[in-house]
C-alpha cells in the first residue's frame, strides 16, 4: 500500500490529496491534512477522483482512420503518418493552414512542449487551449 | 486574463486562498463558488463565521448566496453597470483612496467621467437591482481595509467579458484594495492547469510568461534556445481557428485532452469547421464527441500515470506525481509530442518532466526559481524569479507587474442577444457540482454520474406558470440556432426571465443553442447570456404513454373478463 | 377450519448460507426458461428453480446481470403451484433492460431468497382484501395464489387493482383464473380510455367495496409508494386495525443482505428487516 | 486473555521488523508534503509513532474505498480475493472501537466475506492515545483513548518503553517467540501507565456527551429546522462519510470492457449524503432534501446503533470536524444540540 500526494484533476483550486496504490491498482484518495488550499477537505468530485483512471472505456492504443473506419495502429505508424500529413500540410499551405490546441488538463510540462512543437517545430503561433470556457 | 493584464500587467489571481478567512468583506461576483469551487468557498464561509461580510451579485440564487450578507440579483450581462454604479457611490461620497489612486494607477480622469454618469439609480434601471443596495455594497465594500474580491466565469464569459474584468479592476483600485493580504482582485480559473496552460504560453499571442510573441527581444531569446526561427505575428485563437477552418484556409488540426465540438458554442459551427479540415489529430484519455471526427487518435494518459506541475487559482504551481504505470498503451503528452518531433526532424530530446521545466523555468521570469526539486510541500507560488525565492503569496505590492495600474473608461454595453417576444428568456448556463466539463472523466464514476443522471433548464416558478410547465415536464429550448428538450426544474434559483442550462450533457447539448458571439479581445464565448424561449413538449396522443397494445381484441379480451365477476360463494 | 394450520410449503430461510458457504455477494447463474411480454414494458421471466431453492411468498431476489449490475426483484411465483421460478420485470432501468434482453436459454445470476415473507398467518381464516397498483401485483401473486390454494384456511378473499391504463393490465390469465375461484376483483385504470367499459379512477375510491369486513379483514398492499401510504391510511380511517395492515416495500439496494445502506430507512433494512412491513412499523417513520 | 509485558523502546523496530517478515507492516509515515499517511514502511525508522491522534483512517484496509469484487468473462467469474497478511502499527485506541463496530457490522447474520477475509488477515499493534488533538472526543465515548479490551495488542508509551497489553489470540500471535524482548510488568510501570492515562485524559477540549443528544432527539427536542440549518452549510462532499471509521455503505458497479462481455464487477464507498443514494431505477428520488438526508446520518449514529447494538455509532475520532467544510461534523453539532434547550 502506497500513498502517492498529487494535485487533484477537477477545478483550479488545486487541493493536494494521496492516491493510495495497491498492487498497481488505485482503491483511493484521501485528502491532505496540512494543504494551504483545502485543509484536509475534498469536494466530491476530488473524494473520487481516483475512480476514472483505471476504467476499462480508456482510449488503449492508437486509432488510425482507414476507409473511414477508425483501426487499431502500432503507436510508431500513427506518429509517421502524423509527421508525414502535418509535414505535408505545412509544405502545402504553410505552417499557418496548422493549428494547435492544448489542454487545461495537461500539466505545465506538456503544455510548454506543446507550444514549443507549434511553434519551433510546426512554425505557427496558431496555439490556444480552452481557458476561456 | 486580457482584461486583467491591460490593467495590473498580469492576470492572475491577485492574493492567496489561505488569506481569504482573515478577510472582512468578501465580494464574490459571477462565481457559483460553493459548487465550483468548493474549497475556496469553505474558506469564504470560514470567514464568515470569523464575522466576515459576504456579498455575492449573482443573478442566480447560489448556495454562496444563501450565506450573503447581501445577494445582489442583476440582470444577466449588466455586471458593468452594476460595478459602474458601486464605483460612482464610491467616488460620490468620497470613499476612494486618493492617495493610493495618485501614487500607483494612472488614467483616472478618463475613467472618472465615465463612471460620473453612472448613477445609482441609472445603475438601478439598466441591473434591476435597488439603488439603495447598490450604496450599501459600496460603502461596505470601500471603507472596510480588508476586502477580496471573486469573479469567474460569470464575470468573463460575455460578449463583455473584458470589460467587466477591467470593471473589477477598477474598482479594485479605487478603494486600494490590492498589493496587501486579504485584498485583491482574485479570478478563480475554472479547470485544474487553465493558469498553466497560460503561464506556459500555450496562447496565440505570447510565450510562457506571458512575454510577447511581436517582442523581438523575448521571440530572440527564445529562437536562441530552441535554435529555430519562430514566426512574429500572433496567432489564431480557438474561436479564430474554427472559423477558418470551416473557410477552408486552416488545414489540419492538432487538438490535446480537449472535446471543443461539446464546449465550443454553437456545436453545429464547430462540426462543421472539423469535417472540412484535411486532417486532425486528437489526444485524449476517452473517446470524446470531438475523437470521434479525428482521423488519428493517441492515447494519453491521466493526471495519476504521469510527472509534472499544475499551477492552480492562486498561481501555486504543485507537482503531480505518477502513482501507477501508464494504462494500457497510453503515453503521456509530453512524451507524445517530444517522439513526432523527433520524427519531424526536431529533437526535444526530453527524458524527464523535470528536465521541461528546467527548460521552461530557464527562458520564463515569473517561473525562474520553479524547479521540481523545490516544490515539495506544496509548491511555490509565481512570481519566482529565482532558485532562493520563496515565491510570492499575494501580488502587486508596492508598484504593480507593469508599473502603474491603468483606469479603464468602461461604459455598460448590452449583452450581444437581447430578448423579444419570439425569444423571450435569457439562457445562461454553466456547470454542476456532481459533473465537470463534457463529463469525460466524472460520467466514468459512478457516484458523480449518478447524482446528475440527464440534462434539466431551471426556470423561476412565475415563468414556469406563465408558460404551462411543471417540474419534471420535458421543454424544448429553442435559440436562433438550434433547438434541444429538457427537463423542466422549478425553483426560485433562478430570477424571472432567466433560465439556467448546464452544459455538461450529450443527449442535450446546450451548445447547439448558445451564441456564437465573442468578446472581442479575449475571444471568450458568450454562455451566459443567450436569447431563447420555452415551449412544453406536449406528448402526442398515443406516444405516451405507450398504448400501442390497446387494440380492440385486448379490450375485448379485458372487458369480458371482468363484465360478470363471479361472486364468490 | 379455523383451527387448520397452514402448511408452508417451504421453511423459513437459514440467513446465512446463501449460495456457498461465505461467499454473499456471489450470484448463482440459473438458465431462463421462457420469456413472457406482458406489456411494452414489463415481461414476466421464468427461470429454473436451482436444487434445492425454496422460498415464501414476500420474498425477492437480487438478480444479476453481468456487466449491467444488479436488482432487487420480487418473486412472483409460488412455491407449489408453479414449477419455475417467475420474476416480473419492468424496464425501468441498466439492469432490467439488459433483462428484457435475455431470451430462453440464456443465464442469469440470483442471490437469494431474500428478505422476509408476508405473515399471512395471522389472517388465517379470516377475510383477506387486496390492494395491488401497477407492478406491485406482482409480489401480490405470489400471496394470491398461496392463499387460493388453501382456500379453506381462508375467508373470502377479494382484490382492487389500479393500472395506469388498459394495457398496463398484467397477469390477466390468472386475474381470469382468480376471479374463476371466486375472489372478488375490481380492476381500475387511472384515466378515461377509449373502450374501457370498466372501472376508471385511483384504488383509494374503491375500497370498502368489497364483501370485506373491514374491521375483521386483512390488507396487503403493494404499489407505487404514494398508493401504499393513501391506502394503508384509508383503511385504518374505515377502521381496519392498523396491525391488520401489511404492505411490501420497493428501495434502491446494492447487497440485498444489509450492507450497502441504501435501503436503510429509519433504523431499518428494507431489504432484512423488510420487505414486508406492518403498517404500525412504518407509522413510526416520517415517510408513512 | 488478556497479558501485560514491557518493551524496550530500543527493541520496537527489532520487534517490528520481525513481524514485517511475515506480513505487509504498514504505520504512519511522513509523506513528501508533511502529511502523516499510512503506508508500507520500508524503512522501520521512518514510523512516526508519537504523531499526534488526527491520524488517517484505517477503514480503507479493512474495506477500500474501491475493491474489485469478481472478474467476469463468459468463461465465468473469478474472485480475487486478498489474503495479504498485514500488520498495521499506529492506529488509536477509537479506530480499535471502531473496528470493533464493524465488525458487528459485517459479521452478524449475513456475514460479508471480503471484508472478513481481509479482518482475518489484518492484525492492530494500537497506540493508547497519549496526544488527543483538539478534534478528539473520545473520552466521551468510551471508545478511548486507553483500552480495557478490543485490541490485539495496546502500546502505552511510557518514555523510554512501552507496555505492552495482549488483547486477543492475534496479538498472542504477534508476540510469540520474542520472550527475549518482552518482560513482564513491575509496579513502577503500571504506575507510569496510569500517569500516562491521566495526563492524556486532562488534554482533551472537547467534552461530549452523545448521551445527552441522544436524549434530546428521543424527547422531540430538536425540530426539523435545526436539522435544515445543519444542512444549508453541507456542500454534498461525502467527506463525512468517506472519512468515518464507523460507516459501512456502498455501491455496486460493473465495469465492461467495450464492447466485449468482461469486466469487473467491484464495490466503491458511497454516502447517505449523496441524493442519487436512494435513487430507484425509473428516477425515483425517496429523499430529496438535504435535511433529511443530514438529518438520516446523525440519526443512525445517534439513535439506530444504540437501538441495534448498545453503542453509538460514533466513536470520537473527530475525523469529520477535521474535513467537513461545512463545520457541520459530529462534535459541533453535537455541541450545538447539548447547549440547546
Amino acid at each position: 500500500m502506497e500513498k502517492v500526494s498529487t494535485i487533484c484533476p477537477y477545478c483550479g483550486c488545486g487541493c493536494g490529496l494521496y492516491l493510495h496504490v495497491e498492487n498497481g491498482l488505485i482503491t483511493g484518495v484521501s485528502p491532505s491534512a496540512h494543504h494551504p488550499v483545502n485543509h484536509g477537505s475534498l469536494c466530491v468530485k476530488g473524494w473520487n477522483s481516483h475512480e476514472f483512471v483505471q476504467h476499462p472505456d480508456r482510449l488503449k492504443y492508437p486509432l488510425v482512420r482507414k476507409d473511414g473506419i477508425l483501426q487499431k495502429s502500432s503507436w510508431e505508424d500513427a506518429l509517421d503518418l502524423i509527421a508525414s500529413r502535418l509535414s505535408g500540410t505545412r509544405e502545402k499551405y504553410g505552417p499557418d493552414a496548422i493549428g494547435i490546441l492544448s489542454s487545461a488538463k495537461c500539466t505545465n510540462e506538456e503544455n510548454f512542449v506543446m507550444m514549443k512543437f507549434a511553434r519551433a517545430v510546426i512554425g505557427t503561433n496558431n496555439i490556444d487551449h480552452c481557458a476561456r470556457l | 486574463m486580457a482584461g486583467l493584464a491591460s490593467a495590473f500587467g498580469s492576470g492572475a489571481m491577485t492574493n492567496s486562498i489561505s488569506e481569504i478567512a482573515d478577510a472582512r468583506v468578501i465580494f464574490v461576483v459571477g462565481s457559483n463558488t460553493t459548487e465550483q469551487h468548493p474549497m475556496i468557498a469553505m474558506h469564504m464561509l470560514e470567514a464568515v463565521d470569523r464575522g466576515a461580510t459576504l456579498i455575492v451579485a449573482d443573478p442566480r440564487k447560489t448556495q454562496i448566496a444563501a450565506f450573503a450578507h447581501t445577494h445582489l440579483r442583476q440582470r444577466s450581462g449588466t455586471d458593468v453597470a452594476l460595478l459602474n454604479g458601486i464605483m460612482n457611490v464610491i467616488i460620490g461620497e468620497g470613499l476612494v483612496d486618493i492617495n493610493f489612486v495618485r501614487r500607483r494607477t494612472e488614467n483616472f480622469d478618463e475613467f472618472e467621467k465615465v463612471v460620473k454618469r453612472c448613477t445609482p439609480e441609472v445603475a438601478e434601471k439598466i441591473t434591476g437591482v435597488a439603488a439603495s443596495d447598490i450604496q450599501r455594497v459600496a460603502r461596505i465594500y470601500a471603507t472596510e481595509k480588508r476586502s477580496m474580491l471573486f469573479y469567474s466565469m460569470g464575470i468573463t464569459q460575455h460578449v463583455t467579458g473584458v470589460d467587466n474584468v477591467r470593471s473589477c479592476a477598477n474598482l479594485v483600485m479605487l478603494t486600494a484594495h490590492i498589493g496587501q493580504p486579504m485584498t485583491g482582485l482574485n479570478p478563480l480559473r475554472g479547470q485544474n492547469n487553465v493558469q498553466g496552460a497560460c503561464d506556459m504560453g500555450a496562447l496565440p499571442d505570447v510565450y510562457s510568461g506571458y512575454q510577447k510573441v511581436a517582442d523581438a527581444g523575448a521571440r530572440k531569446k527564445f529562437e536562441s534556445a530552441w535554435r529555430r526561427k519562430l514566426p512574429s505575428a500572433p496567432g489564431m485563437t480557438m474561436i479564430d481557428m474554427f472559423d477558418s477552418a470551416r473557410e477552408g484556409k486552416l488545414k489540419a488540426m492538432y487538438i490535446v485532452g480537449e472535446n471543443p465540438v461539446m464546449s465550443d458554442p454553437d456545436t453545429s459551427h464547430v462540426v462543421e469547421a472539423i469535417r472540412k479540415l484535411d486532417f486532425l489529430v486528437v489526444q485524449d484519455i476517452f473517446m470524446s464527441e470531438t475523437a470521434e471526427l479525428a482521423d488519428v487518435i493517441l492515447p494519453a494518459v491521466t493526471f495519476a500515470e504521469k510527472d509534472g506541475t499544475f499551477t492552480n487559482t492562486e498561481r501555486r504551481v504543485q507537482k503531480v506525481r505518477r502513482a501507477v504505470r501508464p494504462m494500457y498503451g497510453a503515453m503521456p503528452d509530453w512524451k507524445i509530442i517530444s517522439e513526432l518531433s523527433k520524427k519531424m526532424g526536431y529533437e526535444m530530446g526530453y527524458r524527464a518532466a523535470h528536465e521541461i521545466m528546467e527548460e521552461a523555468a530557464l527562458l520564463t521570469p515569473v517561473y525562474g526559481g520553479i524547479l521540481h526539486h523545490r516544490l515539495d510541500a506544496f509548491g511555490l507560488q509565481w512570481p519566482c524569479p529565482d532558485a532562493d525565492h520563496p515565491g510570492t503569496s499575494f501580488m502587486h505590492r508596492k508598484k504593480f507587474a507593469k508599473g502603474l495600474g491603468t483606469f479603464n473608461p468602461i461604459e455598460f454595453t448590452p449583452p450581444e442577444e437581447t430578448t423579444d417576444m419570439a425569444y423571450p428568456f435569457i439562457l445562461t448556463t454553466g456547470r454542476l457540482y456532481f459533473r465537470y466539463h463534457t463529463a469525460t472523466m466524472c460520467g466514468r464514476t459512478a457516484t458523480l454520474e449518478r447524482e446528475e443522471p440527464e440534462c434539466f433548464v431551471e426556470i423561476n416558478p412565475k415563468d414556469a406558470g406563465r408558460i404551462g410547465i411543471r417540474s419534471g415536464n420535458s421543454v424544448k429550448a429553442v435559440s436562433r440556432r438550434g433547438e434541444i428538450v429538457v427537463k423542466a426544474f422549478v425553483t426560485d434559483r433562478t430570477p424571472e426571465g432567466i433560465v439556467f442550462i448546464p452544459f455538461h450533457f450529450r443527449e442535450a447539448a446546450v451548445n447547439l443553442i448558445t451564441s456564437p458571439a465573442v468578446d472581442p479581445v479575449a475571444k471568450i464565448p458568450e454562455f451566459k447570456v443567450c436569447a431563447i424561449n420555452l415551449v412544453p413538449v406536449i406528448p402526442k396522443p398515443g406516444e405516451r404513454p405507450k398504448n400501442h397494445y390497446n387494440r380492440k381484441e385486448d379490450l375485448k379480451i379485458l372487458n369480458e373478463l371482468y363484465e360478470e365477476p363471479e361472486v364468490p360463494s | 377450519m379455523k383451527n387448520t394450520k397452514v402448511h408452508w410449503t417451504c421453511k423459513d430461510v437459514t440467513r446465512k448460507k446463501n449460495g456457498k458457504r461465505g461467499e454473499l455477494y456471489a450470484p448463482v447463474m440459473v438458465r431462463v426458461l421462457d420469456v413472457v411480454e406482458m406489456t411494452p414494458d414489463v415481461k414476466l421471466i421464468k427461470v429454473e428453480k436451482p436444487k434445492g431453492f425454496s422460498y415464501s411468498p414476500g420474498q425477492f431476489l437480487m438478480v444479476s446481470v453481468w456487466g449491467a449490475g444488479e436488482a432487487p426483484i420480487s418473486i412472483t411465483s409460488t412455491e407449489g403451484v408453479h414449477n419455475e421460478i417467475e420474476l416480473c420485470i419492468r424496464k425501468v432501468g441498466l439492469v432490467t433492460s439488459a433483462l428484457h434482453n435475455l431470451k430462453p436459454g440464456g443465464l442469469m445470476g440470483v442471490r437469494g431468497p431474500l428478505g422476509n415473507r408476508f405473515p399471512v398467518e395471522m389472517a388465517l381464516g379470516k377475510d383477506i382484501l387486496f390492494v395491488a397498483g401497477g407492478i406491485g401485483l406482482a409480489p401480490l401473486r405470489a400471496l394470491v395464489n398461496f392463499v387460493l390454494v388453501r382456500k379453506g384456511d381462508f375467508g373470502r378473499a377479494a382484490m382492487i387493482y389500479g393500472s395506469r391504463g388498459p394495457s398496463e393490465v398484467l397477469f390477466r390469465d390468472d386475474l381470469k383464473g382468480w376471479a374463476a375461484k371466486g375472489m372478488d376483483i375490481t380492476v381500475t385504470i387511472d384515466r378515461k380510455a377509449e373502450g374501457w367499459r370498466q372501472n376508471v379512477g385511483l384504488v383509494t375510491e374503491f375500497l370498502g367495496k368489497q364483501k370485506i369486513p373491514i374491521k375483521e379483514g386483512y390488507a396487503f398492499i403493494c404499489g407505487p409508494h404514494i398508493m401504499i401510504k393513501n391506502v394503508m391510511r384509508d383503511l385504518s380511517l374505515m377502521g381496519m386495525p392498523t396491525t391488520h395492515i401489511v404492505t411490501t416495500l420497493e428501495a434502491h439496494m446494492k447487497c440485498g443482505v444489509g450492507k450497502c445502506g441504501h435501503c436503510y430507512m429509519d433504523g431499518k433494512y428494507i431489504c432484512t428487516d423488510g420487505p414486508v412491513f406492518e403498517y404500525p412499523e412504518l407509522k413510526k417513520s416520517g415517510a408513512f | 486473555m488478556k497479558s501485560d509485558l514491557v518493551l524496550s523502546k530500543a527493541h520496537l523496530s527489532y520487534w517490528l521488523r520481525q513481524l514485517r517478515k511475515e506480513a505487509d507492516l504498514i504505520g504512519p509515515l511522513r509523506s513528501t508534503d508533511g502529511d502523516i499517511v499510512f503506508s508500507s514502511v520500508e524503512n522501520i525508522h521512518d514510523i512516526v509513532a508519537d504523531c499526534p491522534a488526527n491520524l488517517p483512517c484505517q477503514k480503507e484496509f479493512l474495506f477500500p474505498q474501491k475493491e474489485e469484487m469478481y472478474k467476469f468473462s463468459p468463461k465465468g467469474t473469478e474472485r480475487p480475493g486478498n489474503h495479504k497478511k498485514r500488520v498495521i502499527f499506529g492506529i488509536r485506541s477509537c479506530d480499535v472501537s471502531a473496528v470493533g463496530l464493524m465488525d458487528t457490522f459485517y459479521g452478524g447474520q449475513y456475514e460479508d466475506d471480503f471484508y472478513m477475509e481481509r479482518r482475518k488477515n489484518t492484525f492492530f499493534i494500537s497506540i493508547a492515545c497519549n496526544r488527543p488533538d483538539s478534534s478528539c472526543f473520545c473520552i466521551g465515548l468510551g471508545t478511548g483513548p486507553f483500552l480495557k479490551e478490543g485490541f490485539d495488542i495496546q502500546l502505552t508509551d511510557l518514555g523510554d518503553r512501552h507496555m505492552v497489553q495482549v488483547g486477543s489470540a492475534k496479538g498472542r500471535q504477534m508476540i510469540k517467540g520474542f520472550d527475549h524482548i518482552f518482560r513482564r510488568p513491575k509496579k513502577a510501570d503500571y504506575d507510569d501507565q496510569y500517569e500516562a492515562n491521566l495526563s492524556s485524559q486532562s488534554k482533551f477540549e472537547k467534552r461530549i456527551t452523545l448521551d445527552n443528544v441522544r436524549r434530546k432527539i428521543l424527547a422531540g427536542k430538536v425540530p426539523d429546522s435545526f436539522w435544515e440549518g445543519v444542512a444549508s452549510r453541507c456542500f454534498q462532499c461525502g467527506g463525512c462519510v468517506y472519512q468515518c471509521p464507523v460507516c459501512t455503505c456502498f455501491n455496486v458497479v460493473d465495469w465492461k470492457d467495450g464492447g466485449a462481455e468482461k469486466g469487473i464487477r467491484m464495490r466503491i464507498w458511497d454516502g447517505c449524503m449523496f441524493k442519487g443514494f436512494t435513487k430507484m431505477a425509473g428516477n425515483v428520488w425517496p429523499a430529496e432534501q438535504i435535511a433529511a438526508r443530514t438529518k438520516r446520518w446523525y440519526f443512525h449514529k445517534l439513535l439506530y446503533w444504540p437501538e441495534q447494538s448498545g453503542k453509538f455509532g460514533c466513536v470520537g475520532c473527530g475525523r469529520c470536524t477535521i474535513t467537513c467544510p461545512g463545520k457541520i461534523d459530529m462534535a459541533t453539532v453535537a455541541n450545538r444540540l447539548e447547549k440547546k434547550d
